[in-house]
């Protein structure tokens, strides 16, 4: 195992039981993230984003969830062997979540320095006075006046949580921060503003991030690296530069040529026919297989293995293997 | 706040006073003459006519609850019963703090052991305790209490001879009443508690407070019983005119001198008067506990206490 | 492209009474859409978009202004001028998960607004014949037809929308953010599908969205909303290449764009909208404008036509366009 | 802000009606289907007791008195001889019938005010409601009390106070469901479509006010049936030798002496009963509510 | 209670607490404005009457030493010297006169009933120790002078504040009031300065328990001594018990089955006849009250003076019961309604008669009124069959039990049967007027037996007197009423 990476998945496998049946979440997964990294994890609804970071922290609920198998290693440690004390030091302290709705992410009825303070305390051996001091500090580094430290989450605007709520992920000087679509719920302002106090925080603290996402254009704004998900796995995976001017993977293509584009012209959009797969369907072959245009026999059958287009490109599709 | 409260006093007062006057006209369409029950089958016609003279149960309807409300307004007097002749506020006065401890007992004991059982089996969801909380709970919801009062005691005074089956001064002889009472409404806390935990549960802030490395007991107490509480509050206060029913039977069943019983008897003595009383007192509790309960609701939801 | 306005908007005013005074969702709103013409409405959250689609077809009530169709004043309509306007203008929901009442079937669905002319709801066959020919306008295959909304996926249930709103052969539909609750690739094949419809049946639309993008791709011309106001109103060419309010200036430099290596210049605004209950005199939007001056506090601004067919309401911006 | 994202995760493509869902969420529901049966057995007990009671449940023998339960009497027999397990069989058509007519009784009356004030809102609703919470404001079984004092005890007064005195809770829960589904999208679009007012209340709003409706009920003829018994056992419920359960408690409870089961059985009838009316209210509770389903 | 469970002998000789258990609660301590059983209950310990019922039914001296009849209407009676109120004050004839004239007045309008035969404006004080007593008829006065309404107050206390003496009741009686507390008990102590003989504990509380199970629980643990109204199942387990035993008396009490007597066919004697034909009182007897009760053939209970004994057989024949009803048109199932109140016993006895009516054909249907409407309708005569209850007084002298429940002028106040007999009203009035002797026996046994040929009423149940006690409580016995006296009990 390198030494440089911070956070390395393995093989993971998630399922859920559910009245409909065993749902696959996440399928052999594999990942990576170096220091000071920003990974874009990019897939539509259901592709099993969140529940990868849910298994990162170890939060996947219990029933229903269950990690079959795989690894997590994090600065050399895997992450699914540890105690639960062990882990607990390490959620919140060295890896930190932010969470996809600011709305509901902050406890109602805790004052937001309370709520700041509570990870410091946890993590940090210090005063109560200390922590608030420190709380108000946080916020203030995310723009909020610190008077407004003892209001409540519903005094606030949509914007303005989610900055506290990144405040909170920042408490500690995480080594990771995972965002899952820290901005979905918030307009384009508003998500302008607070990609950019991101931005420039993970270039202060020097943190690697995963950026979980289904947006294309916040993956472009901030990412270095980025990993494609369908339908539980990754399907290409590759530096921001090398993916967007080179998407290799039929789903990436189809994503990419599905936006309406800004700058140039265009009658009709092309679209990826056909719709995802249920949760609870067992596609055999390639996930994919039913909506892609250059399906081949084999697709069909066998599941692609992972082929480097180049050092830092993968792809998991059998029209690169023979490249 | 403060002009929140005088807002919802005021509204208490028109809730009571419409209350009276439902009650009243009620009354006053039941069959029954209270003066041939004050006299007895024995009495003279001419008796009878004199005593509703005295009574005023000869003036029309309105003259006479006009005279009621002018009592209680001029002389905070809420009258005088038909049957025993004493001031009906005495009357209420003396039993109610019966029906109070009665109810104010057994609604600790349901609060305390209804919300943690609650909170445990919301915890455990899905095992074996939940089960059992579970099912206990629905047996406490189904059963009716003078069923269980009954089999208390036959079990703890008849076989066992541990509590006494009647009165209401000495501690062991609250100790059956105020358990029955307590049973039904922990039953409806605990699966309130329970359902609302797992509806806060799921909820992003309390993953938030797990991943921010919380011990899992603190994320339940910290932050999802706060949150939870808020409908069982609700329920809490809900609870008080159902407890207020259930004393009404352990009353009966354990010879409580409460306001129950004292309804009960006058009602079917129409003693007005005491009826009326008993009614308005009976709202009066369950407007003010309305009331707390809002209050706490706002002590416990800021989203609240602001507006 | 064919001139004749088909909806002509005077004036338009819709204030909601609420706990601490008035709300202006829609303050004095004027535009117009030409038969063929998709009129695209975008702003943020909360900024009158739905307000203003709902009045347009009195699904609530306006206060004061004027709604000319084909010349004739909508809010002025007694009951069977109504019931007739509500054949030629229809509407297309958000969500399509709470716009379909789940007790009815697809049938049922798509063929109530049928039910309000005799032809229809006397003839099953010819109403049966109606819904299959609009299903599969949609693209919805057959045997779906006596399913229900829960059974199918947010997609479908879209067209659904879609073909109900379309089932009385309108002239004008209302699409009240018909994508926002889709996936990319989902949300493609939909505006596709719009776009063909609206070629094949000669509809005219107003486009109503947060997504810049979308609301491009699909527009003839795009009006800007802030806080209940039209800041800007032209061709979404213009609009792009030289947004002259600084609101859609700001809007646009915010939307984050799929491509990398794009150097862009970006006006991130500070502040959250504010709220719209008894806003203050002036411009609405100088409390967050980097060049408001004096005149936009005091002074509020009208929509003045600038020249080229461009409206905007702005103090600042001079009476020629600075091409 | 488009909250709604989230929940297009709830994808159904199978082929399944409503109601077979909640047949299928009920089936994995171990106590609601426990509920279910009881419910069914109980039933079926009071359409077929003249077939299931050995004995008529008037039917006195004074030499078999204070008989303990047996082979020949299950449940034994009371102090007329009368065999307790017939009359409790004869019991159920009493109890089912007080507690699903005094819920029709308040689900009419409760039902069409809540709709009437959820749906026309302002003065009328105000009104509506203030008057519930009034009537909310006495104790529902004092309520109940009063009115049987009113009306006389007896069968048909019964259910009528008993209904009566739960008016407000199903007005309540009515004008709430019909305020939020006035408020969801697809009323806009029947409106939108020209639907009139008569078409929305019946087609759109009516039915989408089953759902928690039915919950209700179903837990509120529970209640009924316990406020009935309630009644009967102070004394004021349905007249003798009619075998109500309340009332052959309350008979019952002057012998808990030396013939305690004579308690047992109606009791424990009241319980099964309410017990299964409040499992299976409690399942269709969460098989129709998806916030409680995870 | 408060008292601690007497778990044996040895504690009892040093108990100074008696503790007895009533069914219901008083509902007032003003002795004229008494007239339900609990009120008598606790007022019997405080005050007296002139004359009393000795244990064995006689009439004795009590606040008089002694009487005379002076003519038809006017009794002169010597006051006992020395008699102090509880307030200390001297009883004089003065008080005498004041109880008589305030039972009288309308503040005494619940014991009118009995105390309106009185004429107290023509009631004369000789001296401070003799009183003579006028009544408005010729009236069997001396039998009814035990009576609460009877009783004599203090005339300081009353004409000071009514209202306070009505709830803390000053008498001449062997206890003091203590205090009352609302439907759970009323408390007393020892009256150290009593003329007579002194009871021989110190304390006497008296609990409101209604459940009669509680109360029979509570006085097998001890928790109390004597315990009223017990319920006759449970008198075997008191018997056997060796702590407990029952004391038991007759009672002038009785139930009876009403028939509206003026309207058809409840008009027709042979219909009444056939109803008395068609029920086995003793099989009633047997079920209702488990055989603590006794047959009566007419209101006058075998324990009263001048108890017809020639026929006092329950008459019981079906057969004969139907060719009556066929006599009387009455066809094989009809249906009549019975209205009775909610009384475990008579709704039990209901349902009895309900199955053996059935049995010579006709229908009945039970209805039970709550006990306010159910007074209402029977006033008015609504009725068909109705049960009700006469007797609570409890005196031997018979004219209690036949003039107020049969006499035509009672109609409608207590005669609910309207009964309007000419020969049975001439019967009474003229048994008023005739002192005690044989003269007087005729005429009232010839009332009874016209009331057997007449059938106004079915006397189906003369009840008993059940006391529970513990069996250390001695010199206990039950009254005729529910009106027991407490005072003369001791602990052994
Ligand atoms: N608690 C759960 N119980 C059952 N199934 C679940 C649960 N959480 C997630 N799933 C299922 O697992 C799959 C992956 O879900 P996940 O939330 O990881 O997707 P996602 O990529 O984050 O989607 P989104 O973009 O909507 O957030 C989905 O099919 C989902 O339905
Ligand atoms: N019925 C109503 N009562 C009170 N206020 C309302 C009502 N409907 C809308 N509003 C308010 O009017 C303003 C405009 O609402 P509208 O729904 O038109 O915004 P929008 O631009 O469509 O927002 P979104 O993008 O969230 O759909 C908002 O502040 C909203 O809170
Ligand atoms: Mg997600
Ligand atoms: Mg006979």
């Amino acid at each position: 195992m390198e030494n440089n990476k911070l956070l390395q998945i393995m093989d993971l496998c998630v399922t859920y039981k559910t009245q409909e049946g065993l749902v696959h979440a996440v399928n052999n997964l594999n990942l990576e993230i170096s220091d000071k990294e920003t990974l874009g994890f990019v897939g539509e609804t259901g592709a099993g984003k969140t529940t990868t970071a849910m298994a990162i922290m170890r939060l996947i609920p219990c029933p229903p969830g269950k990690i079959e198998k795989g690894k997590i290693f994090f600065e050399g440690e895997d992450l699914l062997k540890i105690s639960d004390r062990k882990m607990r030091k390490i959620q919140g302290k060295d890896i930190s979540m932010i969470f996809q709705d600011p709305m509901t992410s902050l406890n109602p009825v805790m004052r937001i320095s309370e709520q700041i303070m509570e990870m410091i305390l946890l993590h940090k051996k210090i005063n109560k006075k200390e922590a608030y001091a420190e709380a108000c500090k946080l916020l203030e580094l995310v723009g909020i006046k610190k008077e407004r430290a003892d209001d409540y989450p519903h005094q606030f605007s949509g914007g303005m949580k989610q900055r506290v709520v990144i405040a909170i992920s920042l408490a500690c000087s995480p080594k990771l921060i995972i965002a899952d679509e820290p901005t979905t719920a918030l307009d384009v302002t508003i998500q302008a503003q607070v990609l950019s106090l991101m931005k420039d925080l993970k270039d202060e603290f020097g943190t690697s991030m995963i950026l979980i996402t289904h947006d294309l254009g916040v993956v472009a704004e901030i990412c270095d690296k980025v990993a494609i998900m369908y339908a539980g796995s990754v399907v290409e995976y590759a530096s921001k530069e090398k993916l967007y001017l080179n998407p290799s993977h039929p789903y990436t293509k189809g994503l990419f040529n599905s936006i309406p584009k800004l700058d140039t012209d265009e009658e009709f959009l092309e679209e990826i026919d056909g719709l995802p797969p249920e949760p609870t369907d067992v596609i055999s072959g390639c996930a994919f297989n039913p909506r892609c245009p250059y399906c081949m026999e084999r697709c069909e059958k066998e599941k692609p293995g992972i082929t480097y287009l180049d050092k830092e490109h993968y792809v998991c599709c059998f029209l690169y293997e023979n490249k | 706040m403060s002009k929140y409260l005088v807002k919802r006093i005021g509204y208490l007062f028109v809730t009571i006073a419409i209350v009276s006057f439902i009650v009243f006209m009620m009354l006053f369409f039941t069959p029954g003459d209270p003066a041939t029950l004050i006299l007895g089958n024995m009495s003279t016609e001419e008796a009878r006519e004199a005593m509703r003279e005295q009574l005023g149960l000869n003036s029309p309807f309105l003259v006479q609850y006009f005279n009621f409300v002018k009592d209680l307004v001029l002389h905070q007097d809420l009258g005088t019963s038909y049957i025993t002749q004493r001031p009906v506020l005495q009357e209420i006065l003396e039993v109610v703090p019966n029906t109070l401890i009665l109810s104010f007992v057994a609604i600790v004991i349901a609060v305390v052991f209804g919300v943690a059982l609650g909170i445990i089996s919301a915890v455990r969801q899905y095992s074996l305790i939940d089960a059992i909380v579970t099912v206990f709970a629905m047996i406490g919801i189904s059963a009716p209490i003078f069923w269980y009062g009954l089999l208390m005691i036959l079990l703890f005074s008849v076989q066992l001879g541990w509590f006494p089956p009647s009165g209401f001064d000495t501690p062991s002889q609250m100790f059956l009443p105020c358990l029955a009472l307590g049973i039904q409404s922990m039953s409806m806390i605990a699966r309130m508690t329970r359902s609302s935990m797992l509806e806060i549960i799921r909820m992003d802030f309390v993953k938030m407070a797990r991943a921010k490395g919380q011990k899992e007991v603190w994320v339940i107490l910290s932050h999802v019983f706060r949150n939870a509480l808020i409908p069982v509050i609700t329920v809490i206060g809900l609870q008080f005119g159902m407890l207020l029913c259930g004393a009404l039977f352990l009353e009966v069943i354990f010879s409580i001198p409460g306001l129950g019983r004292l309804m009960i008897e006058s009602i079917k003595m129409r003693d007005y008067p005491v009826v009326m009383g008993g009614v308005f007192f009976m709202s009066l509790c369950v407007t003010i506990v309305n009331l707390i309960t809002d209050i706490c609701y706002a002590l416990v939801d800021p989203k609240i206490a602001k507006s | 492209m064919n001139t004749e306005k088909i909806l002509e908007v005077k004036n338009l005013k819709k204030y909601f009474k609420v706990k601490n005074g008035m709300l202006h969702a829609v303050d004095d709103l004027s535009f117009y859409i030409n038969k063929g013409e998709t009129l695209g409405l975008v702003g943020e959250s909360g900024c009158g978009k739905s307000t203003t689609g709902r009045t347009l077809i009195r699904l609530i009530e306006a206060d004061e202004g004027e709604v000319l169709f084909h010349n004739k004043d909508v809010l002025k309509f007694n009951k069977p001028e109504m019931k007739e306007f509500r054949q030629q203008a229809q509407m297309v929901f958000q969500d399509p998960y709470s716009s379909l009442n789940p007790r009815l079937s697809i049938f049922e669905l798509i063929s109530e607004p049928l039910m309000n002319s005799n032809q229809y709801r006397k003839d099953k066959v010819k109403t049966n014949a109606r819904v299959k020919k609009l299903m599969e306008v949609v693209g919805l295959s057959e045997r779906l037809i006596n399913s229900y909304p829960h059974e199918l996926d947010g997609g479908r249930r879209q067209r659904v929308g879609i073909a109900r709103a379309l089932s009385p052969n309108p002239e004008f539909v209302i699409l009240d953010e018909p994508v926002s609750a889709l996936d990319v690739c989902i949300q493609a094949q939909i505006i596709n599908l719009l776009k063909r419809l609206q070629k094949e049946l000669e509809l005219s639309f107003l486009f109503i969205s947060h997504d810049l993008s979308v609301v491009k791709h699909i527009s003839d011309r795009i009006a800007v909303m802030y806080l209940g106001k039209m800041v800007e109103l032209s061709d979404y060419n213009a609009i792009f290449a030289d947004p002259l309010h600084p609101y859609t200036q700001a809007l646009l430099s915010a939307i984050p764009i799929p491509k990398v290596n794009v150097e862009r210049n970006r006006t991130i605004l500070v502040g959250d909208v504010p709220s719209p209950v008894n806003p203050p005199e002036g411009c609405r939007f100088a409390g967050r404008c980097i060049h408001a001056q004096e005149k936009c506090h005091q002074e509020t601004p009208e929509l003045r036509e600038v020249g080229g067919n461009r409206f905007v309401a702005c103090h600042l911006v001079n009476n020629e366009p600075s091409e | 802000m488009n909250k709604n994202k989230k929940d297009t995760k709830t994808k159904v493509t199978k082929s399944r009606g409503q109601f077979a869902i909640v047949l299928l969420s009920f089936k994995r529901n171990k106590l609601a289907m426990a509920g279910l049966i009881i419910l069914f057995i109980l039933f079926l007990t009071a359409i077929f007791a003249p077939f299931i009671a050995p004995y008529g449940f008037d039917t006195t023998d004074y030499d078999n008195t204070f008989q303990q339960p047996s082979a020949e009497h299950l449940f034994g027999t009371d102090e007329f001889g009368r065999d307790i397990f017939s009359r409790v069989v004869y019991g159920s058509r009493l109890s089912l019938s007080v507690g699903f007519i005094a819920v029709a009784i308040s689900v009419v009356i409760g039902g069409t005010l809540g709709a009437i004030a959820g749906f026309y809102q302002k003065q009328i609703d105000n009104l509506i409601m203030r008057f519930m919470d009034i009537l909310l404001a006495i104790p529902q079984f004092l309520l109940a009390i009063s009115i049987v004092a009113v009306l006389g005890p007896g069968l048909f007064n019964l259910m009528i106070a008993v209904g009566i005195s739960s008016i407000p809770r199903y007005a309540r829960i009515v004008r709430a469901t019909t305020m939020t589904i006035k408020g969801e999208e697809y009323i806009e679009a029947a409106v939108a479509s020209g639907t009139n007012d008569t078409g929305i209340i019946f087609k759109h709003i009516l039915p989408n006010c089953m759902a928690p409706l039915i919950v209700q009920i179903s837990l509120g003829i529970a209640d009924a049936i316990l406020m009935a018994a309630g009644l009967s056992f102070i004394g004021l419920g349905i007249q003798p030798p009619a075998p109500e359960w309340g009332a052959m408690l309350s008979g019952g409870r002057n012998y808990i002496r030396g013939w305690a089961y004579m308690t047992y059985f109606p009791g424990l009838a009241i319980f099964f009963t309410t017990l299964s009316l409040n499992l299976v209210g409690d399942g269709l509770r969460d098989a129709l509510d998806p916030k409680l389903k995870n | 209670g408060k008292s601690e469970p007497a778990n044996s002998g040895d504690q009892s000789s040093k108990k100074d607490t008696l503790t007895v258990a009533i069914p219901f609660d008083p509902i007032t301590m003003d002795p004229h404005a008494a007239g339900d059983t609990p009120s008598v209950n606790n007022q019997t310990p405080v005050y007296e009457t002139l004359v009393v019922y000795d244990q064995d039914s006689k009439i004795a001296p009590m606040l008089a030493e002694s009487w005379e009849q002076i003519d038809a209407k006017n009794w002169k009676f010597n006051l006992r010297k020395g008699v102090k109120f509880h307030n200390g004050e001297e009883m004089k004839a003065s008080d005498v006169l004041f109880s008589f004239k305030r039972a009288t007045s309308p503040d005494g309008v619940k014991v009118q009933y009995v105390m309106g035969a009185i004429d107290a404006a023509n009631c004369k004080v000789v001296d401070d120790y003799t009183i003579i007593i006028a009544t408005h008829e010729p009236f069997p006065l001396l039998g009814y002078l035990p009576y609460i309404g009877a009783s004599i107050v203090s005339e300081k206390e009353f004409a000071a504040d009514p209202e306070k003496a009505a709830r803390n009741p000053v008498g001449t009686g062997p206890f003091k009031f203590v205090e009352w507390k609302k439907n759970d008990r009323c408390v007393y102590v020892r009256n150290e300065d009593y003329w007579g003989e002194k009871p021989a504990y110190e304390n006497l509380v008296i609990r409101t328990i209604v459940e009669s199970n509680s109360r029979v629980i509570e006085l097998e643990s001890g928790s109390i001594d004597i315990a009223y109204a017990i319920p006759a199942n449970d008198v075997a387990r008191l018997e056997q018990n060796p702590d407990t035993k029952i004391e038991r008396n007759t009672s002038t009490l009785f139930n009876y089955i009403g028939m509206v007597n003026d309207k058809a066919p409840f008009n027709n004697p042979d219909f009444r006849m056939a109803i008395d034909l068609a029920l086995d009182e003793e099989a009633i007897i047997k079920t209702v009250f488990r055989g603590i009760a006794d047959y009566t053939p007419t209101p006058v209970t075998p324990i009263c003076m001048y108890f017809d004994d020639s026929d006092t057989k329950p008459r019981y024949n079906p057969e004969e019961a139907k060719n009556l009803l066929k006599k009387a048109g009455i066809s094989e199932g009809t249906t009549f309604t019975m209205t009775i109140y909610e009384d475990q016993t008579m709704m039990d006895a209901a349902t009895v008669i309900q199955s053996m009516l059935k049995e010579v054909g006709i229908n009945l249907e039970i209805k039970v009124l709550e006990f306010g409407t159910f007074f209402l309708g029977l006033e008015s005569g609504d009725y068909e069959f109705f049960i009700s209850a006469w007797g609570a007084v409890g005196f031997t002298e018979p004219d209690n039990n036949l003039f107020g429940p049969l006499h035509g002028s009672m109609i409608p106040a207590s005669n609910s049967v309207h009964y309007n007999s000419s020969e049975y009203n001439g019967l009474l009035t003229k048994s008023r007027a005739t002192p005690n002797g044989p003269e007087r026996e005729k005429l009232i046994k010839d009332a009874q037996k016209l009331l057997r040929k007449d059938v106004p009423m079915i006397t189906y149940a003369n009840l008993n007197q059940i006391v529970g006690t513990r069996a250390n409580v001695k010199g206990f016995k039950p009254s005729l009423a529910e009106s027991h006296f407490v005072r003369y009990a001791y602990f052994e």
